[in-house]
């Protein structure tokens, strides 16, 4: 113990010697969406200027700050001072921003997106101004893109591991008692009673048991998991150890996809430092309660978010669903009581027992507590990581954080849950984010995947995309989600191409409600949601599809004849440099027209378009 | 019987070829000889010989002791057969009245072992069968030279140049001839019928020193110890190894144990004496099933109690002669003489040394 | 116990059984698919769902699967239940549009049209992806030898890496469980499937490791046959015992030597017949159309392979025309048994006329030697037979039987009219001899009962002791001793009842006094004469003292078994056996009197 | 004549333990005994006593003999030195119950041969290396590869006679014989508590030493060995008459071998000939 | 006996004594059938009946030359007859073991026949009592042991 608090005044210091370092600090933004972005070549060219130019600056990777539209980020220290945090920061920019900033004295405003600490600098608003970070409330994100996710030092400057310490202080009813309070529920979807599902297992018949955390994320668009793991792994372990000694588990384990090499490293990382600090293994700090760790690597099978098929996995078996009951607290892993919680929901855990379970509370709808974090993507300005307390509309979100639809388009819907959620209308953007009344509506929050849609957005098409994805992902064990997902998907495609038949809705919505209450599990259980929703909301694009034979969005090809609106077109030649199938034609300055014979019905022209004078008819 | 002695022993120079001219008179004079023949290599046997050639001269002692011509092996004492009138006609004379017999070339030990035999035979039952034979048989015994590694004759009482019990004592010469001590009448008869062959030895001629054979023990010390040690453990540890196989008995040249026993058919039958041993357990079972010699503890103590205490007690010398056949017969190693001196450090109260 | 409600009737069932076994219990039938008793469930197919209306989370749930919990309200057949199922069905057919069961099944949920396409090809097979063969390959077979290939529709039944496997045992259970009867385990199996030949039919059909050894069996109880069971060949199924209601089946019982005192053995081991492929120019093993008079039997029996319906092996049409040939391997001096099976001539005419009740325009011919009727009756039926035409009979032997076409040709000679015969046949029924039963000589010597130079037992006495042996307490009775047919056989068995049970129902035995007795006193108990015994009458005694203490281990004769014969007291070194009545000096005595 | 300190030292040190631990109450082997010209029995009883136990080149005897000795088996059970020779007698033993496996410590010692030259036994033994013993002292020795063809020789000589010469050389050697059953007694299979000598209601064989009685005498002994003996050659050895009775042993041993495959004491499983038998077995000579 | 003895050697006089031992149940029976069907033999054979060829101790024939046998037979079931089953086989086993024995010892081999002679057989029977008669005949008195019969060693 005692060593652990010197550990804490010393990472403390190292933490406070970092925020007022007396060098310049450029913390660069490299979790997967920022390398993905270009902040590797960022990284190496500000590394061979500092080389180069022999200054003495120091170059920290961080994690993600959640601005993933402005991609790459580098948040600048300069001592005397605010910091600055830089957007879209590319190899040349990097080296302007060291140039004219770290070394001169240009704050380069344009680049920059705000400051990140009090200070005042010329041009130069603050961050948590700027339209994406108003409204958030930043709690299991506090330390992403802030510290290095390699230092565990950083984590403990940071009240780090407090929350596991005072578990292990006021012992494990306590602890779940404080869960209890905090109202916590489940972040990966189904939004069960975190403290609820922890006294099932720990209440269990069976030794040993068994923590997972689920950090299988599946759906398309979501990233949150993958974030919380490059950014702030520790949280993540420091909520298992909290779990696992309320509920009695010595093992645990965390089930990664294969697909998030960045988040299986820094997590080994972490655990790894975890363990060197005694606060993982045996017997830990003289408590008696030991807790080990093991990351297990997914195949990235969508299924295996199934708390059942993820246990397969686990155990080396095809990862298939099996039914319930059993529920996995009763025999789960190796047939043994086994909680399993998502990434999010394990990094809530640590401020719960920190703060106080109240604390938590304090935020949030009367059943829904806390803070959520959405991956906000689709057509939308602001895309990025979105954490905000429950309650929160989801106009704020698009609108307001989003900064509503690109182009000034018209917003269509939000698809909530990914391919299992469902997709909310305009008419319901006000309602308040919150697991009740999101179900209410016919979509689930699902793990926080939110898919912006605009007026060029066909529904039909959408449910016909996530079922061609569940088809694929299906594991096909049971009949229902086997057979019936793909005929859907069948009925679906012959609309998209213009073979509807009138009863096809009617067969869609029977077909749906029976994969739904027929099937083994969960996917099928919710695999019509994408298809039942749009039909509730979206029928009459539907009833054009089939009987029109008509797609208004101009996606689906079949239905769709392009034509340029002669007055708005400017003859920029935009669309006739890019049709594929050359079926453009017209002179500069002049309108042009397409020629249905030849046209594919790509859309290229109609993406192209600078003056929307492409059309469907 | 060789009881007669003469009043002074007297010395006879032979001449080189006595040997040959003595077998000649006698056969021709129609005197059944016998003498030490070669049966096998380095096997030499006491039997009937036809000249002087085949007569073995360098030996230790014969394979069978003396002792079997005058107590053969087996013999007939009597026949009977069934009468076609039902009546049974028994003979119960010896076959055959003997023929003479010269025996030339037995050793001291052998011819000394037939006091042990005549005192037997001839104690409290006069046995025709033997005493004919020993009537009828003249012993020219040849004196020892090369003591065998096993003889001990000078511990009971003998000596390579014994010549109780001999008739005439011959001391070979290197060159052929032969000094003839005569012992006895018979004796004397001998040396007369061989006339010129034999000339009384000049007046001081000396008997050549006897060849050395080691005194082992006392007998008398041996006795002291048996008379009181009939219940002793040693006769358990000696016994270990004995396989109670007899060897030793039947080449011994005072051991007279016998079996009578009737071999018959329906209509005719012998009646035969035949060699025992006390060392068979068959030998003293009764018909009861009850042996009271029921281990070879206590058969091989009989055997030595024998001739070491009860002969001597009852006839006044011990049943031995120390020409060793025992040991040199024993497939075990078992060693009289061993056994002897052991008992005679028993007796000294010494401690128990290898039996 | 856990009580719950299904369609309305109260039912109780154990902890740990599914609504599916409760439902069983109230005698409500849910169809299902891919379950089978003893496999454990996986709510695949959801064919079997039921709706739980109260008592637990409400919906519909797999009743294959789904733990029976107290207080539960399970309707089987609502609306709801129905519309699943129907749509399940529609689905299933939709893939496996060919498969009966699943077309029935259909039929019987009213459903003719279903608004998807079907399938057809690979993917449009019979089978309908429950994986219950591959559960129980893999849980209860324990050979893993069919898995899964691929997921969603595009799943697929196949072996690992879709190769023959070794791993495979070639067992066919799984073909045996598959619902729709979509496997074929010739296709995936390495090597050909054994079928286990059912060995009371001759090998005609086949049956399971589990079965019945014949009709009427005494006791009429099942077996399992430990050399195809899965459970003894790899450790894996044990399905029966779980499925067992009596919990009847323990596979920890094996063969186990019975010792029993008795008085008395009767041998009634019976015969077999002798292999006529032998005779290749009867070309029995060549052609599957002929066939031995005991394969005729069975293929003609009600309860055999066929049901009683006669057909040709080779075809499955009935034979038009058959012919029967005694005599095969019987009154052969060379190459075969000189003595006639006796029993040939009686069944042959009976199979005749079987053949006509089976094939009534169908024409029978039988060659013969003589026929030998010597029985009550016996002559008259095979005069029936003659006379009414069931067979035509010749007299002769037949020299060859070759394929032409379809038919077999029976070549012969009619020695009555000196003509030869050739007939063409359908199918053509050997009477092989009869032969002693194999193990008979081993039992034989065990017995110390001797036998005939073609293992037939022996007899003490041909005419007067027909039943006895020469080993006391031991009889024969039926077809150990020679060919017999029935009356014979059961007349003989009830002789040597009579004669164990005279043996064994008095106190006292009463028999000839020269046996052997041993001289304790001086045997060395070296059980020499044990080794020349015959009779196994010699056993060892062990003499104590008056404490107890053992003194010796000496040879004892059991004066019931001994027969006097002498070896032992031969072979006794010590010469501690006589037999009485042969004692030694007796026979010395004998020789001395050669002297007169 | 020379110790073999290679066996001697762990024979003593195995037997010293045995007795010691109270495993045997006594370890028959072989002593040392200058006075005689082959090292005789020792029993050791106790383990001091282990330490004159000796194997060397004069070890004839085959020990097995003491086993059924009643005054050696009343001492408990016994540790005995076997060479493999010796093991065959024991195996016959076993094999006719005269003694029990479990009775007896069988101290195995490899022999490559005994006296000086080699016995001839010893020139043709293919039981150098004992097998089957609970204890085996010293390294294996080398096996030579016997011809089955050189097993038999001592009866060579003989064979090669007429049958009247035969009857010659037999009627003067058994003439000799005195009927001292010195044969009988050392020979390890000749246990029998009463011998047929012995037994007089009816007489079997003549007691007489004639000729008669002794031809009965050596062919019932032979022929109660047939398919038993194992050529040990101790009634040889033991024999004062020096009759070539290892001669008859191994004419018979031969005919077993040759006749039926068998060589006895091999194994203490088999069956000896004469309690068994081939319904094919040779007929020839069977009118 | 000693007059026996010359009586024996005395070849004007010499009748040959045949011992046979018979198995009761075959070479017996055979015998008596060839008496019963009155096929001739010589009167030479003394017959001694056992049970069993097996009950003969080889010391039999011994014991038959010591008595003045100048040849034994021994005659028993066929093989595979054996009314115990197996007695003629070691019967044939040992007593063709101890023909070896004789033959190694030099007592003439010919004094010994062994024959299997079944119930049926009493022509065979007949025919070689004539023949083994006839050989002994040939042979003369079995001289090497009537010779014995004067005594051993020491007479």
């Amino acid at each position: 113990m005692k060593s652990l608090d010197k550990y804490y005044l010393e990472a403390t210091d190292r933490w406070q010697t970092l925020q007022t370092s007396s060098v310049p600090v450029l913390y660069v933004g490299a979790a997967t969406c920022g390398r993905a972005a270009g902040a590797g070549d960022v990284i190496k060219r500000l590394q061979a200027e500092i080389r180069d130019k022999h200054v003495d600056v120091k170059l920290v990777e961080v994690g993600c700050l959640g601005l993933c539209c402005f991609e790459p980020l580098v948040v600048v220290h300069k001592p005397g001072s605010p910091q600055v945090c830089y957007g879209k920061v590319d190899p040349d920019k990097s080296a302007g921003i060291l140039e004219r900033y770290v070394l001169g004295t240009d704050p380069c405003a344009k680049w920059a997106l705000g400051t990140t600490t009090d200070g005042r600098l010329d041009g130069v608003g603050k961050l948590s101004e700027h339209p994406m970070m108003t409204g958030q409330v930043r709690h299991v994100l506090r330390n992403c893109g802030v510290i290095d996710p390699k230092d565990m030092g950083h984590y403990m400057a940071r009240d780090g591991y407090r929350g596991f310490l005072r578990a292990l202080e006021v012992g494990p009813d306590k602890t779940l008692e404080e869960v209890k309070k905090s109202g916590l529920r489940g972040r990966g979807g189904a939004g069960f009673p975190t403290w609820q599902k922890w006294q099932f297992c720990r209440k269990a018949a069976g030794e040993p048991k068994y923590v997972i955390c689920n950090a299988d994320e599946g759906d398309p668009g979501a990233f949150m998991d993958r974030s919380i793991m490059e950014g702030d792994p520790y949280s993540v372990l420091e909520g298992m150890a909290i779990g696992a000694f309320v509920i009695g588990a010595e093992n645990g384990y965390i089930y990664v996809r294969g697909e998030y090499p960045l988040a299986i490293n820094n997590l080994s990382i972490a655990i790894e430092q975890t363990r060197s600090m005694g606060l993982l293994g045996d017997d830990i700090l003289g408590s008696g309660f030991s807790f080990n760790l093991e990351i297990v690597k997914g195949a990235g099978a969508f299924v295996c978010g199934e708390e059942t098929a993820l246990i397969a996995s686990v155990q080396g078996d095809i990862g298939s669903p099996r039914q319930r009951p059993p529920y996995p607290a009763q025999a789960g892993l190796w047939g043994k009581p086994t909680n399993i919680n998502n990434v999010e929901t394990w990094s809530n855990v640590p401020a719960i027992i920190r703060q106080g379970g109240d604390q938590f509370a304090g935020s949030g709808t009367d059943r829904s507590k806390g803070t959520k974090v959405f991956s906000l993507v689709g057509k939308v300005k602001n895309t990025g990581l979105v954490e905000v307390p429950m309650g929160t509309t989801m106009r704020q979100i698009v609108f307001d954080i989003g900064g509503g639809p690109q182009k000034k388009r018209q917003f269509k819907a939000v698809q909530s849950g990914g391919p299992s959620g469902g997709c909310i209308p305009a008419s319901l953007l006000d309602l308040p984010i919150d697991f009740d009344k999101l179900q209410e509506a016919g979509a689930m929050m699902g793990s926080g995947g939110l898919i912006v849609m605009d007026e060029r957005t066909c529904m039909v098409d959408v449910a016909k995309y996530f079922l061609a994805f569940l088809v694929d992902e299906s594991c096909g064990k049971c009949t229902a989600c086997r057979e019936g997902v793909a005929q859907m998907h069948n009925v679906l495609v012959r609309i998209c191409e213009g073979d509807g038949r009138d009863g096809d809705i009617e067969l869609l919505e029977q077909l749906g409600s029976y994969v739904k209450e027929t099937s083994l599990c969960q996917l099928g259980g919710t695999a019509p949601n994408p298809v039942l929703s749009t039909i509730r909301y979206f029928r009459d694009e539907y009833e054009t599809h089939i009987r029109e034979k008509k797609c208004r969005a101009g996606v689906c090809k079949s239905l769709v004849r392009f034509v340029i609106d002669a007055e708005a077109c400017k003859g920029c030649g935009l669309c006739l440099r890019d049709c594929p199938a050359e079926a453009v034609s017209g002179e500069k300055q002049e309108p042009h027209q397409i020629n249905a014979e030849l046209c594919v019905q790509c859309g290229v022209c109609y993406e192209d378009c600078p003056f929307d004078a492409v059309t469907v008819e | 019987m060789n009881s007669a002695k003469v009043d002074e022993q007297t010395l006879y120079q032979a001449a080189t070829g006595w040997l040959k001219s003595a077998v000649d008179i006698l056969l021709g004079a129609g005197v059944e000889v016998i003498a030490p023949i070669e049966t096998d290599p380095g096997v030499v046997e006491l039997a009937a010989v036809n000249s002087s050639e085949a007569v073995a001269l360098d030996y230790v002692n014969a394979r069978l002791p003396l002792k079997r011509l005058l107590f053969p092996v087996t013999e007939v004492l009597l026949e009977y057969e069934k009468q076609s009138d039902g009546d049974v006609d028994v003979k119960s004379e010896p076959a055959a009245s003997p023929k003479d017999v010269v025996v030339i070339g037995a050793r001291p030990c052998d011819v000394a072992a037939l006091e042990a035999l005549d005192k037997v035979f001839h104690w409290d039952y006069d046995d025709v069968h033997y005493s004919g034979r020993r009537e009828g048989t003249t012993l020219i015994t040849f004196a020892c030279t090369k003591p065998g590694p096993q003889c001990f004759c000078t511990s009971v009482g003998g000596s390579p140049h014994n010549s109780a019990q001999s008739d005439v004592l011959v001391f070979l010469e290197d060159d052929g001839r032969a000094l003839l001590q005569v012992c006895s009448d018979k004796g004397a008869k001998f040396v007369d019928q061989l006339g010129d062959v034999a000339k009384p030895a000049p007046a001081g001629s000396k008997l050549p020193a006897p060849p050395e054979v080691k005194a082992r023990f006392e007998p008398e010390k041996v006795k002291q110890w048996l008379d009181e040690s009939f219940e002793d453990d040693f006769w358990a540890d000696v016994s270990l190894k004995c396989l109670g196989c007899g060897a030793c008995s039947y080449l011994c040249p005072t051991c007279h144990c016998f079996d009578i026993v009737d071999e018959a058919n329906w209509h005719s039958g012998q009646r035969r004496r035949n060699w025992d041993c006390c060392s068979h357990p068959m030998f003293t079972k009764h018909a009861s099933g009850h042996n009271p010699r029921p281990d070879q503890a206590s058969r091989c103590r009989q055997r030595v109690m024998h001739k070491f205490k009860y002969f001597p007690e009852r006839f006044g010398q011990i049943a031995c002669v120390g020409c060793g056949r025992c040991t040199r017969a024993c497939c075990v190693g078992q060693n009289l003489v061993s056994i002897l001196t052991d008992i005679e450090t028993r007796a000294k109260g010494g401690a128990n040394c290898d039996a | 116990m856990i009580k719950l409600t299904i369609d309305g009737q109260q039912v109780e069932v154990e902890p740990g059984r599914t609504i599916l076994d409760a439902a069983k219990l109230a005698g409500r039938e849910i169809p299902t698919l891919c379950h089978h008793p003893a496999v454990p469930p996986a709510g695949a197919c959801r064919i079997c769902v039921v709706e739980i209306v109260a008592g637990g989370r409400p919906g519909l749930v797999p009743s294959c699967a789904y733990p029976a919990q107290d207080g539960m309200e399970i309707q089987t057949c609502s609306e709801r239940v129905l519309q699943s199922r129907r749509m399940t069905l529609q689905l299933l057919l939709a893939r496996s549009p060919g498969s009966e069961v699943i077309q029935e099944m259909a039929a019987e949920h009213g459903i003719k049209e279903i608004p998807f396409p079907k399938q057809t090809g690979e993917s449009g097979d019979d089978c309908i992806m429950c994986g219950l063969c591959v559960r129980l390959c893999q849980q209860i077979v324990g050979a893993s030898a069919i898995c899964f290939d691929g997921r969603g529709p595009d799943r697929k039944v196949s072996t690992p890496y879709a190769d023959r496997s070794d791993v495979c045992l070639g067992c066919g259970a799984c073909a045996f469980v598959c619902p729709t009867g979509a496997i074929d385990p010739a296709e995936y199996c390495p090597n050909p499937i054994e079928k286990i030949p059912n060995e009371f039919n001759c090998g005609l059909d086949s049956r399971t490791p589990i079965h019945l050894p014949f009709p009427q069996a005494v006791p009429n109880k099942p077996l399992i046959d430990r050399e195809n069971c899965i459970r003894f060949k790899t450790g894996g199924c044990g399905a029966c015992a779980d499925i067992c209601p009596a919990g009847a089946i323990n596979y920890d019982m094996t063969d186990e030597f019975v010792e029993e005192d008795v008085g008395a053995i009767i041998v009634a081991t019976g015969y077999e017949i002798m292999d006529p492929s032998v005779y290749e120019e009867y070309g029995y093993g060549r052609y599957p159309d002929v066939v031995t008079s005991l394969e005729f039997e069975r293929m003609v029996s009600a309860s055999g392979p066929s049901n009683g319906e006669l057909t040709r092996l080779s075809n499955g049409k009935p034979p038009k025309s058959i012919v029967f040939l005694q005599c095969i391997g019987s009154r052969r001096e060379k190459n075969g048994k000189p003595y006639c099976s006796k029993i040939c001539c009686m069944y042959t005419a009976k199979h005749t006329i079987l053949y006509k009740h089976k094939v009534h325009d169908g024409q029978a011919f039988v060659f013969f030697m003589d026929v030998r009727a010597g029985g009550k009756n016996y002559d008259q039926f095979v005069r029936r037979v003659v006379k009414e035409k069931q067979a035509t009979y010749l007299r002769g032997r037949v020299s060859k039987v070759y394929a032409r076409g379809d038919k077999l040709m029976v070549r012969g000679a009619d020695t009555l009219s000196g003509t030869q015969i050739e007939i063409a046949a359908e199918m053509v029924v050997l009477a092989p001899a009869l032969v002693p039963s194999s193990g008979i000589r081993d039992l034989s010597q065990k017995l110390r009962v001797g036998y005939d130079e073609h293992g037939f037992l022996l007899e003490a006495h041909p005419k007067l002791r027909p039943v006895d042996t020469n080993t006391a307490g031991v009889f024969l009775a039926g077809a150990c001793h020679s060919p017999k047919d029935i009356p014979e056989s059961v007349a003989q068995a009830g002789a040597a009842a009579s004669k164990a049970l005279g043996l064994i129902c008095h106190t006292r035995l009463s028999r000839e006094p020269t046996i052997g007795i041993v001289d304790e006193s001086s045997c060395n108990g070296c059980f020499e004469c044990e080794g020349v015994c015959a009779y196994g009458a010699i056993g060892p005694r062990e003499l104590t003292d008056k404490k107890g203490n053992l003194l010796a281990t000496v040879a004892f004769i059991n004066e019931g078994l001994c027969q006097g014969c002498g070896a032992c007291a031969a072979t006794c070194r010590s010469k501690s056996i006589e037999v009485q009545g042969y004692r030694d000096d007796q026979l010395f005595a004998a020789i001395n009197a050669i002297h007169r | 004549m020379s110790t073999n300190t290679a066996i001697t030292e762990p024979l003593q040190r195995a037997a010293a333990e045995l007795l010691s631990e109270g495993k045997v109450a006594v370890v028959i082997g072989y002593g040392m005994d200058g006075d005689s010209s082959f090292s005789p029995p020792l029993f050791a009883r106790e383990p001091q006593e282990a330490e004159r136990l000796v194997f060397d080149d004069r070890c004839f005897g085959n020990l097995s003999v003491y086993l059924s000795k009643d005054h050696i088996r009343r001492m408990g059970k016994i540790g005995i030195v076997v060479k493999g020779c010796d093991l065959r007698a024991v195996n016959v033993l076993l094999r006719e119950h005269v003694v029990k496996r479990e009775d007896v410590v069988l101290i195995g010692v490899p022999c490559a041969g005994q006296g000086d030259p080699l016995l001839g036994k010893c020139s043709v033994c293919e039981q150098r290396n004992p097998q089957g013993c609970d204890i085996v002292v010293g390294d294996p020795v080398e096996q030579p590869q016997i011809d089955a063809a050189q097993r038999y020789s001592e009866a060579a000589d003989i064979d090669a006679k007429s049958i009247e010469e035969r009857w010659e050389f037999w009627s003067g050697q058994l003439s000799k014989c005195i009927r001292c059953y010195a044969c009988r007694n050392v020979c390890p299979l000749c246990y029998c508590k009463r011998c047929i000598t012995e037994k007089t209601v009816p007489q079997w064989i003549e007691t007489s030493a004639h000729l008669r009685g002794n031809i009965a005498w050596n062919v019932a002994r032979a022929f109660h060995l047939t398919g038993r003996c194992v050529n040990c050659g101790e009634c040889e050895r033991a024999c004062p008459m020096d009759i070539p009775l290892g001669a008859i042993n191994q004419k018979m041993a031969q005919l077993m071998d040759e006749r039926y495959d068998f060589q006895s004491g091999l194994s203490s499983e088999d069956k000896a000939p004469f309690t068994t038998f081939n319904v094919d077995d040779p007929e020839t000579g069977i009118l | 006996m000693i007059q026996q003895a010359s009586d024996s050697t005395d070849n004007s006089k010499w009748q040959p004594r045949i011992v046979a031992f018979l198995c009761n149940w075959c070479s017996y029976a055979g015998a008596d059938l060839a008496g019963m069907s009155r096929f001739a033999y010589p009167a030479a054979i003394k017959i001694v009946r056992l049970p069993c060829s097996g009950r003969v101790d080889p010391m039999f024939i011994i014991k038959s030359f010591e008595q003045g046998a100048d040849l034994v037979l021994v005659s028993g079931c066929h093989p595979g007859d054996c009314h115990y089953t197996s007695g003629n086989y070691h019967a044939r086993r040992k007593l063709l073991a101890f023909r070896e024995l004789m033959t190694f010892l030099g007592i003439d081999p010919r004094r010994f026949k062994i024959s299997w002679v079944s119930a049926a057989e009493g022509a065979k029977w007949s025919s070689l009592v004539k023949e083994i008669t006839a050989e002994v005949i040939a042979l003369g008195p079995f001289e090497n042991y009537s010779k014995l019969r004067a005594g051993g060693i020491a007479e």
